[in-house]
């Protein structure tokens, strides 16, 4: 079975198993594999804000070095890890001066010789939308999904190359192939907060909330994601905009892959969707279908 | 290697670009060793690989080729063309066993002063640490 | 090795063929102090003492300042005195004075030739610091520049012939300026615009700023000037098809599409259009509005006469409709000619003037910006067009997608410019003046409408720009915001703004019904086709590279080349009118004599050792080098050769030599440097 | 009158040369007409007692071909100059080196210990190598010097003229000698029996466009026999060699080797070659450039196969 050298990222062991669950059984389910990359460690995302330049790459450095002794791709989820590390192979590629000084530190060597890869490229660009359409059992007919993307899997756009940063489709383009009638709406791209949220709520707050109204009154009946910290944010951000605006219209968040292994006909507890969640999407779609 | 051995090495040097960064590097004040004499060519491409190979033979223990940086060529491409020139001759002084930092193709530009300076200074050092080539010489006593 | 003549040969044989025969010229050296900026460093006296023991110096003497009057003067009477033959002046670099000595010793009744000049001042006294080592240094340059000398030889410029006629590529008011200040000296200008009329970007526009006066009433009298100018022969609809030659003889190939109409006979009657089935989008009005395939391309065009575009008709071979034909030969005065055909002209000419002017960047590749995908979001020059009295509205503003009349306009200043990473990385210049404007008339025509300007900054360099650009922002009703704008989006129906105000520090939000762009300025589409027709360089972003960014800004680094408007860098009108006019008279300055002086130091061809391998031909970046037909050896065209000298070093014959810089001289001079 | 006498002989070379004068046939026999044949180790029974019992300049014209490679080479060559009152270096190893001349690419330590201690078909249990002098019971025993660098025959003499090629093609040589013998002479120095300009001015073959984006090895293509062997990608020699040789190879469909030397006014046969080369690659960039270029595999095997010796380098650093 064709595989995938896969970076998994701590939120994916911890927090967000749904997406790393889901994505591994749509994979399988496609007729690959992701398979555990040897040795992973934390890609250094949240040390982001330390202010030695150097430092910060040191992990995801220490990561590449790693990966590609076990093949010249990397395929990642979470899009924080994706940003982090396909920035540290450009980074590895454009400045060899720094570089030199990160492989010294690290004693082991990466100078950019590993394609970082998103889920999504995969789906996009190796395996094919038209061969996942031909997977697909349990169309999602109808299926009015916002795709969120935020900042991380597009920007900045020099160094990420996933798409057009300010009217991205790859998302939507797979929904469509899922059955889906993806929602377009202004906000898509906007930042959720990151990790205001741990430091000043106040401020990341009513980003993430603008973000739901905005997908809200263009029609979408649920949001798709591929950011853990996405996700919690704008979740969290629901509760409280609810309070403050005594709007009860739940808004539910899933990660694109979940979406993806319903319409493979996968079972939605091996894609741990709770009942909850189950209910939510039904409602959300046309009747009848699921 | 003899530490009080002065290389000679001999600099053509492109009328547009380099010979007018060397002039900017004298403006500036800036210091680098006597040992290159540079010789004004009006393109790079001027430079036959003979006329380097003689320079050697001659008596060089070094010789340096400076133009404008690609695309700012004042004979559109003559600097491509020394390229071509220089690759292959490149390759050949290798079987000659002619070290590659005796003979160096560098691109400096009229801006460049202290980028001729550095040239100098790198070539001048690397040369004196391989030491004196005396070609003529070396031909005679391997006879 | 081959140079002794010994041997025990019966025969009584002539001398040795292979002696190089060097000419004994009496060099005379005189080595400068520059007050102490030489004689600081290097050891002067010594450095004339060791001169003086060369072979062929005669003579070799120090001044405190050679270029001084009384150091020329001193290099003048020991020319006279000692009767030298050659001269080495040892001083500051060739760049500094090697055209005065070249001079003095010309005005000593030498051949200026006979002059070298040895660089030890950038390249020796400035540079090191220890006195020994620099004299010696000094020491081999003089050597160098001795040897060299006695091996120039004496060469005369070479004089070429000048066309005195001028072509000028571009129709627009760069173009027109040039061609009219040219024809007004009284020599002969062909101007070649690709478009059905003259006039080009200046005509679009409805005012100028600061003035405010209307654009197309200070043009069309130009426009009318250089189509009735005696001296200046129009081609429209016309393309450069090739150039060849050289500066004062280029020979220029020209294809011109026919209108299809006799401008002689036309009265624009209009008959013609209103019967035609062809319709499509208006390049005048930015594709606001909709023409017919046979039209006018405005009110003040030049030749006042309708005219075909071929590519829209519905077929013209075979003939598929020719119903403006009828109508024309009807109503008409039966001026239609749908079987006419390209013509292709040829002519000489001594300078070219390219005014290839501007178009705009590709707003749709500015997503963040949403152009495109709401009608009533547009380019500044759309936007033009409907502040023109001549444009889709006759001057109204009204939003393109519903045409109710705009309360809340935003004007997004530097959109995709300023910005190396997703658009141009260059200022275009002239939208912080023209936004000003824009936004000024915006409130003029809807008094009670309010515009809003997003700026980075404000760049109003220009006579009375400054005060035109405060008094735009102090109109109320006008809100300058200082920030860029991250998103032009629609939702639920409306168009919103979504920006940050930098000098509050907050995010705004607005909702605009019109949104204008200020797009960048790129070069015109088909100049890089044209420079490479003319051999003259781009810059990288495609616009004309100038011969020196301070110093020769009117000219192309290929001799004969001229360079005005926006085609070489984004330019409002007054600066490119003010370099079309300095273009122009670059352009006359060559006309003005009947021949013109190109450098000798060029190469040359020694016949009997070619053999015509053909090497050096594509070497050449002038084309200056061919095979002769007949003796099936190389030739040189002096006059087109720049000396680069590139195709010496390609020449496996070694039958041809740089003059004054042959490989004699070259090695005279490596020899210099190894053997000392 | 009396006849003129003739001494051929030969240092290092392969014979060749001997050949191609031994070829003139019925020619060489007229020419005894006017001229004898005092000296010819190669056909007749000759010493070299003979030649030096010969008082100096006896001999009126002698060619020596092949290369000076080791002091015997050089000891009859200087006999030989001592002897005759001209002396013509005659094909391209006398002239130039020639083919032994590449020897010049290594030393002499390296060419003993290939040839008598690594060459699979060497038995030497020993690894005795060949010494100058040697004690047997005999008494001492010597055997002339073998040279690191391999020598033009004017490096070690003064040479009066020269005939180029490997070897020199039949008509130019009966025309070479004929030339010689009946006079006038022509100035010393000149290289004879050939012409003086570059292969190209007498080659047939249509040329196209000047440019080589691949270089090409023989094995690798049949030629197209109508073009330039250069434009096809295959490296000829021509345009810096010498003509007169009837194009032999050319017409062959091989290229040019380069046997008949440089051109007159060329610094350096295999540094022009080399420029001319290189300055016709079709490549614009450092990355295209260095790809063409790594097609010349062996550069000093290349253009300087016969020239090495007459080169401005003469040898590599070793």
């Amino acid at each position: 079975m064709q595989s995938y050298l896969y970076f998994p990222g701590c939120t994916l062991r911890t927090m967000a198993k749904d997406f790393d669950a889901s994505a591994k059984a749509s994979a399988r389910a496609l007729g690959f594999e992701l398979k555990d990359m040897e040795g992973w460690l934390c890609c250094g995302a949240v040390f982001s804000n330390v202010n030695d330049n150097l430092m910060v790459k040191a992990g995801p450095n220490r990561i590449l070095s790693r990966a590609q002794n076990e093949g010249n791709t990397l395929t990642t989820l979470c899009a924080g890890c994706y940003n982090v590390l396909k920035r540290t192979t450009f980074h590895a590629a454009h400045t060899p001066e720094s570089q030199q000084a990160i492989n010294t530190f690290n004693e082991e060597t990466f100078n950019g010789g590993v394609e970082v890869l998103h889920f999504l490229e995969v789906l996009r660009d190796r395996v094919g939308f038209d061969a996942v359409e031909k997977a697909v059992r349990t169309p999602l007919k109808g299926l009015p999904v916002g795709a969120y993307y935020g900042c991380l899997l597009l920007r900045p756009p020099g160094e990420m190359k996933l798409d057009d940063p300010n009217r991205p489709s790859v998302m939507e383009d797979l929904f469509t192939r899922l059955g889906c009638t993806p929602i377009d709406y202004p906000a898509r791209t906007q930042c959720c907060g990151s990790y205001l949220s741990v430091s000043s709520p106040e401020h990341s707050e009513p980003l993430a909330r603008d973000i739901m109204r905005s997908a809200r009154n263009s029609g979408a009946r649920l949001l798709a994601v591929s950011c853990p910290l996405c996700k919690y944010n704008l979740e969290t951000s629901h509760d409280g905009a609810a309070a403050t605006t005594g709007d009860e219209e739940y808004l539910p968040i899933v990660y694109f892959t979940q979406l993806l292994g319903l319409a493979l006909g996968l079972d939605p507890q091996q894609l741990q969707l709770d009942a909850h969640q189950m209910q939510r999407i039904r409602e959300a779609q046309a009747p009848g279908v699921l | 290697m003899a530490t009080n051995f002065e290389p000679k090495i001999v600099g053509f040097l492109c009328r547009w670009c380099s010979y007018a960064g060397a002039d900017l590097a004298g403006t500036n004040r800036m210091k680098y060793p006597s040992n290159i004499s540079s010789i004004r060519v009006n393109c790079s491409g001027r430079i036959d690989p003979t006329l380097v190979m003689k320079a050697l033979a001659l008596g060089a223990d070094g010789v340096l080729i400076a133009g404008c940086h690609p695309g700012d060529c004042h004979y559109t491409n003559g600097n491509i063309k020394t390229l071509r020139r220089f690759k292959l001759l490149q390759k050949m002084f290798d079987q000659f066993g002619i070290e590659r930092e005796r003979v160096r193709l560098e691109w400096i530009s009229a801006a460049e002063g202290d980028r001729y300076a550095q040239v100098v200074r790198s070539m001048t050092e690397q040369v004196r640490s391989l030491g004196p080539l005396n070609w003529k010489n070396r031909v005679e006593l391997t006879a | 090795m081959l140079t002794r003549c010994k041997g025990f040969a019966k025969h009584k044989r002539q001398e040795c063929c292979e002696m190089s025969t060097t000419p004994t010229k009496r060099v005379g050296v005189f080595v400068c102090h520059c007050g102490l900026n030489i004689a600081g460093t290097v050891n002067v006296n010594e450095v004339v003492e060791r001169a003086k023991k060369q072979k062929g110096v005669v003579f070799a003497v120090d001044h405190k300042y050679l270029c001084s009057e009384p150091g020329q003067a001193l290099v003048k009477d020991s020319i006279k005195q000692q009767h030298l033959d050659a001269v080495v002046i040892a001083a500051c670099s060739p760049a500094m004075h090697e055209t005065t000595f070249k001079n003095v010793v010309h005005s000593a009744g030498l051949n200026r030739y006979n002059c070298e000049i040895a660089n030890i001042r950038e390249q020796g006294s400035w540079v090191h610091d220890d006195h020994e080592k620099a004299t010696a240094k000094s020491h081999i340059a003089v050597r160098q520049a001795i040897e060299k000398v006695k091996l120039n030889e004496a060469l005369q410029p070479i004089t070429v012939p000048v066309t005195r006629r001028v072509l000028v590529i571009g129709g627009g008011i760069a173009g027109i300026r040039a061609a009219l200040d040219v024809a007004n000296a009284g020599y002969e200008v062909y101007l070649v615009e690709k478009s059905g009329t003259i006039g080009g970007r200046m005509a679009q526009l409805s005012e100028t700023f600061p003035t405010l006066d209307c654009s197309t009433c200070i043009l069309g009298p130009l426009m009318v000037e250089a189509y009735r100018h005696p001296n200046i022969k129009l081609f429209r609809l016309s393309k450069v098809e090739e150039v060849k030659g050289y500066i004062g003889n280029f020979k220029v190939t020209v294809r011109q599409e026919p209108p299809y109409v006799d401008v002689a006979k036309c009265n624009a009657c209009g008959e013609c259009a209103k019967v035609c089935p062809a319709e499509v989008p208006n390049e005048f009005d930015m594709g606001l509005t909709w023409r017919k395939a046979i039209y006018t391309p405005f009110a003040q065009a030049v030749p006042p006469a309708y005219v075909l575009d071929s590519k829209n008709c519905l077929g013209l071979l075979p003939q598929a409709c020719g119903e403006c034909k009828k109508a024309c030969d009807k109503f008409g005065t039966s001026c239609i000619n749908l079987d006419a055909w390209p013509q292709v002209h040829e002519f000489e000419v001594g300078a070219i003037i390219a005014a290839t002017g501007y178009e705009l960047y590709d707003a749709t590749k500015l997503t963040e910006y949403g152009y495109g995908t709401h009608p009533d979001i547009m380019t500044s020059l759309e936007f033009e067009r409907m502040l023109s009295a001549s444009g889709p509205t006759s001057g109204e503003i009204r939003c393109p997608s519903d045409g109710h009349t705009p309360k809340e306009i935003v004007f997004i200043q530097c959109a995709g410019q300023r910005e190396p990473e997703t658009g141009l990385p260059y200022c275009s210049k002239i939208c912080c003046m023209y936004t000003a404007r824009h936004a000024m008339m915006f409130h003029h025509k809807v008094p009670d409408g309010q515009a809003y300007v997003f700026y980075m900054d404000i760049r109003a360099g220009g006579k009375g720009y400054e005060e035109f650009v405060k008094r735009c922002q102090e109109e109320k009703g006008l809100l300058y915001l200082r920030g860029r704008v991250a998103k032009v989006f629609e939702e639920n129906g409306k168009l919103t703004v979504k920006g940050v105000d930098t000098l509050s520090g907050k995010t705004v939000e607005i909702n605009a019904d019109i949104v204008v762009l200020a797009v960048g300025m790129i070069p015109s589409s088909g100049s890089h086709e044209l420079a490479s027709k003319l051999k003259a360089s781009l810059d990288v972003y495609g616009f004309f590279a100038e011969a020196h960014p301070k110093l020769r800004p009117l000219e192309s680094p290929t001799a004969g080349i001229y360079i005005a408007g926006a085609g070489h860098a984004p330019k409002d009108i007054p600066d490119t009118v003010a370099q079309a006019s300095g273009a122009a008279s670059k352009a006359l300055d060559l006309l003005s004599s009947p021949t013109l002086e190109r450098e000798p130091t060029v190469a040359k061809v020694t016949g009997e050792l070619c053999s015509g391998c053909g090497i050096c031909i594509p070497i050449c970046p002038y084309t200056a080098l061919g095979l002769s037909p007949t003796t099936k050896v190389a030739e040189v065209s002096a006059a087109l050769c720049e000396g680069c000298g590139t195709c010496i070093a390609s020449c496996p014959s070694g039958a041809l030599s740089l003059r004054n810089l042959t490989d004699e001289q070259i090695l005279a001079m490596v020899e210099a440097i190894v053997a000392s | 009158m009396t006849k003129q006498k003739l001494a051929f002989n030969w240092a290092s070379s392969c014979g060749g040369c001997e050949i191609a004068i031994f070829e003139l046939g019925t020619k060489l026999v007229e020419l005894t007409s006017k001229a004898e044949i005092v000296f010819w180790p190669a056909i007749m029974d000759y010493k070299y007692q003979d030649l030096e019992a010969m008082p100096d300049g006896n001999i009126d014209i002698a060619f020596m071909n092949g290369a000076i490679q080791n002091s015997e080479n050089e000891h009859v060559a200087k006999m030989l100059r001592a002897k005759s009152k001209i002396l013509v270096a005659f094909g391209a190893c006398a002239h130039m080196g020639g083919i032994p001349a590449l020897a010049n690419t290594t030393t002499r330590e390296e060419i003993f210990t290939n040839s008598y201690k690594e060459t699979p078909t060497t038995v030497n249990p020993e690894k005795t190598l060949p010494q100058t002098k040697v004690q047997a019971k005999e008494g001492e025993l010597s055997i002339p010097e073998f040279y690191s660098t391999v020598k033009t025959l004017d490096q070690v003499v003064d040479v009066d003229y020269y005939v180029p090629g490997c070897p020199p093609v039949g008509e130019q040589v009966s025309k070479v000698i004929t030339q010689l013998v009946e006079g006038p002479l022509p100035p010393k120095g000149t290289v004879l029996g050939a012409s003086e300009r570059s292969l190209c001015y007498e080659c047939k073959r249509i040329r196209d466009e000047r440019k080589i984006g691949k270089i090409i090895r023989t094995y690798q293509t049949i030629p197209d026999p109508q073009k330039c062997l250069l434009e096809q990608g295959i490296i000829c020699m021509g345009p810096a060699t010498r003509g007169g040789c009837g194009s032999v190879c050319l017409d062959a469909n091989m290229p040019c080797r380069g046997c008949y030397g440089p051109l007159p006014k060329a610094i350096d046969q295999g540094g022009k070659m080399l420029a001319a080369l290189s300055s016709i690659f079709d490549a614009q960039n450092e990355e295209d450039i260095q790809k063409i270029a790594d097609g010349v595999l062996d550069p000093i095997g290349t253009f300087y196969r016969f020239s090495m010796s007459r080169s401005l380098m003469r040898r590599t650093k070793k």
